[in-house]
């Protein structure tokens, strides 16, 4: 079995969806005939033609208003947002409207769509290609924010969202489209939406990462490993509903914490997950929960990104202060 | 190779005129309830007319019990549509029941027509979410308060016809103030150009709160909105409910027939306050409202209906009777109506209630019996 | 002296800035003649004219792009978005310019503007009118954010946002417009934006809160006071950058930590003051850190609006589980 | 009082029709670079056209150059602006220094004519914020990459212009795609009814990345619409450079007259792919682009030139190698331009470094320090 990339498993699970329920339709700029940006609807023109697979103006508010339609109109939406800096247009619709039809109607109208955008860093893209604005969605009472880490997980997750019926931001890291690949099957198998995936056992502390920082958090807790410390790493995942029990019981165990991810530190969503570890675990911590992030300045343009990226060798410093900590 | 164009665009074979445009304006009553032509054959009928002006009617009735409620703490802010019902009771009234109305929220007449009960928007607008279950109207959208963001889920669940190639047809109702908006103008283009079972409806009262018509556009018609899209745009006197009837239902034929979108404009007048909130006459003189109601639907009607021979004054009092009656009984029973059980915010916030939303949940809970058990000691 | 509200509170910095500064614009949906929908404008229209009081479209998007444009071009807008459900049209250019215009120019142009909304809940307002968005701006680098929890407050920090040369995004909880109230001088003293306010001095328990949830607060201490608690109550003010020194030297005295906001609990706000005291405080603390706030679900219409609300009574309730953690 | 209308509608008095528009289309030059009508008298001197041929030759230079240095790995995904050169070196010929130009990030060659240099275009797209610098056109903005979200910029700038009662002038060019966004519907609406000094360029290339112009709207031109918000629209020819400069210098003196803003649409051609992470062949057809070689706007004026007898084999090798050098040695000292300390993405986050944000550049300071030292072992 040859090895497969995260886009490619981004378009198995859509091309999945698509055949399974003639309800989803997908659609954004460039997702037709070009098979969208990082090719990740590459093939889905060709398989279920225009109406399903639908090439849109350049209109982010549009995109997403409209798959609010459609969806309280019978269909699962599946909308594209081409770069991670061009989803703002839609929050107002996300807010306002998708998060709340089924609330607002009493289970009237409902609201199944999945917003995919890539995010993240590490691909020496344009400005405004490189962020990670989960936090902006978490914070959005009806939605889920999902983040891949891996081919798999994509797969599983994607898969999930397009068959729940609550409005999903699905965010993919650009880095890892092309940069993490693995075996797997197309076999229609979903992974938990409300759940937090335990990577990596270890005893002495828990990495908590999602997207392109769960590699990094492997690689770390790779390299620790042979220091003699042994790391868990959990990859959240979902983000919104949070699993912050999976996080609590690891750390509960390990003592220790060490959350990482690539948005800005403050107001990131590392301050949510430490706060409930740091209520739920509280008699258990031996050290205070690391946070390894961006920091709060503006996404720098490609030269300095990789000084402005956490990474493995930036995580294992705070797994060494956790460590040292007494 | 380029868009065919569906505006009545004259394409100019001069090398320096690229295309040219024009907007028509459609009137059957002045504003004294004269006949200025022909009525066209869907309205000649006078029990047509007597159901229109009933829906006038009982919209003014419903928006007159609403600001008394609000008046007295019953309801909460409140937007009268006084002086414009005829725009959206002649666009229900050109609808058919499949069909879809995505209101903004002063379309209170429309939605009454549509079979939205006025217990249901005693509720909404008493601060109650079962207000939006439309029992009877199981396919319209609840009001949508972001000015204009509504015009995009129109063009949705347009599309979402049109997949299913079905003969519908999606009615989205919104203000002068909303065409100022970038999704308003989004909706339009992608209706355009995706040919969306959908007629977007403007009711330009004059005023969005205490900014005047002539402050949202140097547009000269808000109709021509729909040139920049490539979709047919005109006017209608919305003070004249069949006009607006008419040019509605011409509008939904071409839709269903897939024939695209358009661009309605209908000229009214906000008569009353912005809301219950809003205080008008600290922006627009009474000298600027007074001649209006000289323009208002209902007496237009009334006045063509009763010089037509086809309405007396007791006609006119078992009517007021008729809708009176029903409107206190809704006021009544939205007064008795029940409360929503407080924990029910969270059960609908997710298709599956998650475990960390139950928690939540759980503590209001008990915090609620513990505050009755507190009250009952 | 008479008695000032924090609208006339906010009133008074915004004439008192046009006067001594003819670069200060104010602009938004009938701030003009009609004063505002609350009135906070009220009087502006008449002592500056239609130039620097302007009446825009129905257009917030437009509204905050203009206001760029503005401040690019050298005045200082003070842009006013009617209710707080409405200024989500906004994010896509607060975050993607204003917060950056002087990081991606090098300090060439700058970007100083104050967007004010209305906040919160408390006054049984319509649907999308009650929302506590702070969360949404608090992870965009570059960008001030500030609430207001007292009429001199609001004074103060208003006139210090407006003087400053960062965007500010400043929310006014409605609640606390006409239900606030007190003496004060409009002697043009701004307040620091990068400062947390002490309020009440305490020896158990710190309460950290923002904007109407702060009079909740002072209650509490007020009646746990009676119950010999003693309980310090800070004011957040200025969310980002976050003074988080001040709760941390108030917790590492107290040993506990309530914090409370309206916003919903997850990704609010309040995730990251907690993680910042977790941190700071570490060997301080006696018991976990409590969070009261809104709970995950859409702000409920009127009826429900005070089940969802924080209040005393709950911060309370938190107090005492805090007291009796052992 | 409704608004008086900016354009050239003709307001027609029959009671049925409430307006009607018509789009100009102006060319001077034919694609063979054969003159249609007489030249502008802005136009006549051979002087100026060579000066525009210059710009338009520079452009590609720089273009080519870019991609180069893209394909080597020096310079990140870069958007060349081939065949479409004339239309930002057309509108920046018919500015003034102090008038404002709000790019999208495609008008390389209207950046280089205004005074940005090779040198700040290299490090802008080779990752460097120092390129946005722009020491020579301290007004102009930096490139915009949101799609259309500069349109509002450019009406704000054009407010502070016109609140301070300058003489002076906003230019903002997006592309096709952009149109259809519902920033820039916004920033035309505002523009109209506070009648700034702003012209909205559209650089209507045919594509946005792979979506053809006809699926961005069903108006049949884009010129149009400035008819939904009451200003003039036009169109030119956008591979013609002296009719870009002609019809956008008209507009420009009639915004610094305070006459207020228009629309002018430049129809043009994308020769190459989107950007270098583009592969066109994916979605367009070579047939397709080939017959918009023969279009081109530099061949165009150049085959005008040499016809009118004002240019020689000899001036064009001239040229050519004056300008290679210029961008030979502008890439050079880009390439050896020493990068920027990495804790400069602290320093400009705020007018003063917050307290949190100066212990965060301590913590990459003393990491970039330690990473030297043990680089030094
Ligand atoms: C996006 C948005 N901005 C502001 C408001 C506050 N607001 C409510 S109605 C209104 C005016 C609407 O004017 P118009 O579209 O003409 O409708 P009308 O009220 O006249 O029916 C405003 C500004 C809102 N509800 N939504
Ligand atoms: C808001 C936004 N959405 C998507 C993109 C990605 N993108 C970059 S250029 C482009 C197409 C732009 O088309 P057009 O406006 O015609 O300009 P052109 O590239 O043809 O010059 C797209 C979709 C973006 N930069 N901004
Ligand atoms: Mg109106
Ligand atoms: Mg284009």
């Amino acid at each position: 079995m040859s090895e497969t990339t995260m886009v490619q498993a981004v378009s198995l699970a859509l091309a999945r969806a698509m055949t399974e329920d003639e309800r989803v339709i997908v659609l954004g700029e460039d997702v037709g005939v070009d098979g969208g940006v990082f090719r990740a609807t590459d093939g889905l023109f060709t398989r279920f033609g225009a109406d399903r697979v639908r090439d849109t103006p350049l209109s982010e508010m549009g995109i997403g208003g409209i798959s609010i339609g459609l969806a309280a109109g019978g269909f699962k939406p599946v909308a594209e947002i081409q770069f991670s800096g061009f989803i703002f247009p839609l929050i107002d619709q996300i807010n306002n409207h998708a998060s709340r039809f089924r609330n607002r109607t009493r289970g009237r109208l409902q609201c199944p769509m999945v917003v995919r955008a890539p995010c993240g860093g590490g691909i020496h893209a344009p400005e405004h290609h490189s962020e990670s604005p989960e936090a902006m969605f978490a914070n959005i009472p009806g939605l889920r924010v999902i983040v891949p880490s891996s081919p798999r997980r994509a797969y599983g997750l994607l898969l999930a969202a397009i068959r729940g019926s609550d409005p999903v931001v699905f965010l993919e890291p650009t880095k890892l489209y092309r940069g993490a690949r693995e075996e797997m099957l197309d076999d229609g198998k979903d992974l938990p939406v409300d759940r937090c995936f335990v990577l990596r056992e270890g005893r002495d502390v828990t990495l908590v990462a999602w997207g392109a920082m769960v590699p990094e958090a492997l690689k770390t807790a790779a390299e620790w490993e042979a220091k003699g410390v042994s790391a868990e790493v959990i990859d959240v995942a979902t983000l919104k509903p949070l699993d912050a029990e999976t996080i609590i019981n690891s750390v509960k165990k390990t003592g220790r914490c060490v959350i990482v991810h690539e948005a800005p530190l403050t107001g990131g969503f590392g301050g949510e997950i430490a706060a409930r570890v740091a209520e739920g675990a509280f008699s258990s911590l031996l050290a205070p929960i690391e946070r390894v992030t961006g920091y709060d300045t503006i996404m720098p343009l490609l030269k300095l990104e990789n000084v402005y990226l956490p990474n493995a060798a930036r995580i294992g410093k705070a797994v060494d202060r956790a460590m040292a900590y007494a | 190779m380029p868009h065919k164009p569906q505006n009545k665009e004259i394409i100019v074979n001069s090398p320096n005129i690229a295309a040219t445009f024009e907007i028509d304006f459609t009137r059957y009553l002045d504003p004294a309830g004269k006949l200025l032509k022909e009525l066209p054959a869907e309205a000649k009928d006078p029990a047509t007319l007597k159901s229109l002006y009933r829906g006038l009617v009982r919209a003014r009735a419903f928006d007159t019990k609403a600001v008394a409620l609000q008046r007295t703490g019953r309801l909460g802010t409140y937007g009268s549509s006084i002086g414009q019902e005829a725009v959206a009771v002649g666009a229900a009234s050109a609808m058919l029941a499949d069909d879809v109305l995505v209101p903004s929220f002063r379309e209170h007449g429309g939605q009454l027509w549509r079979g939205a009960t006025p217990v249901e928007l005693f509720l909404y607008w008493g601060g109650d979410e079962r207000g939006n279950s439309f029992a009877k109207a199981p396919h319209d959208f609840p009001n949508c308060v972001p000015v204009g963001s509504h015009a995009l889920h129109a063009a949705g669940v347009a599309l979402a016809i049109k997949l299913r190639k079905e003969p519908r047809a999606v009615v989205c109702i919104f203000g002068d103030g909303a065409t100022s908006k970038g999704d308003v103008y989004e909706a339009m283009n992608l209706a355009g150009v995706w040919k969306l079972p959908v007629v977007f409806l403007v009711s330009n009262n004059q005023w969005a709160i205490s900014v005047p018509r002539s402050a949202q556009s140097a547009a000269q018609t808000l109709a021509q909105k729909a040139i920049a899209v490539g979709i047919p745009g005109e006017q209608v006197d919305g003070n004249d409910v069949i006009a607006v009837r008419t040019v509605v239902g011409v509008a939904l034929q071409r839709v269903r027939k897939d024939q695209g979108p358009c661009v309605i404009e209908a000229i009214t007048y906000r008569l009353g306050d912005h809301t219950t909130s809003d205080d008008a006459s600290r922006y627009r003189k009474d000298t600027e409202v007074t001649p209006h109601w000289q323009e208002e639907p209902i007496k237009r009607l009334q006045q063509y209906l009763t010089t037509a021979g086809s309405w007396t004054k007791a006609d006119e009092d078992k009517l007021l009777k008729e809708i009176n009656e029903e409107i206190e009984a809704a006021a009544a029973a939205f007064l008795a109506t029940a409360p929503q059980e407080p924990s029910v915010m969270f059960d609908y916030t997710y298709a599956q209630l998650p475990a960390d939303l139950a928690a939540q949940k759980q503590a209001v809970l008990s915090s609620l019996s513990a505050n009755l058990s507190q009250a009952a000691e």
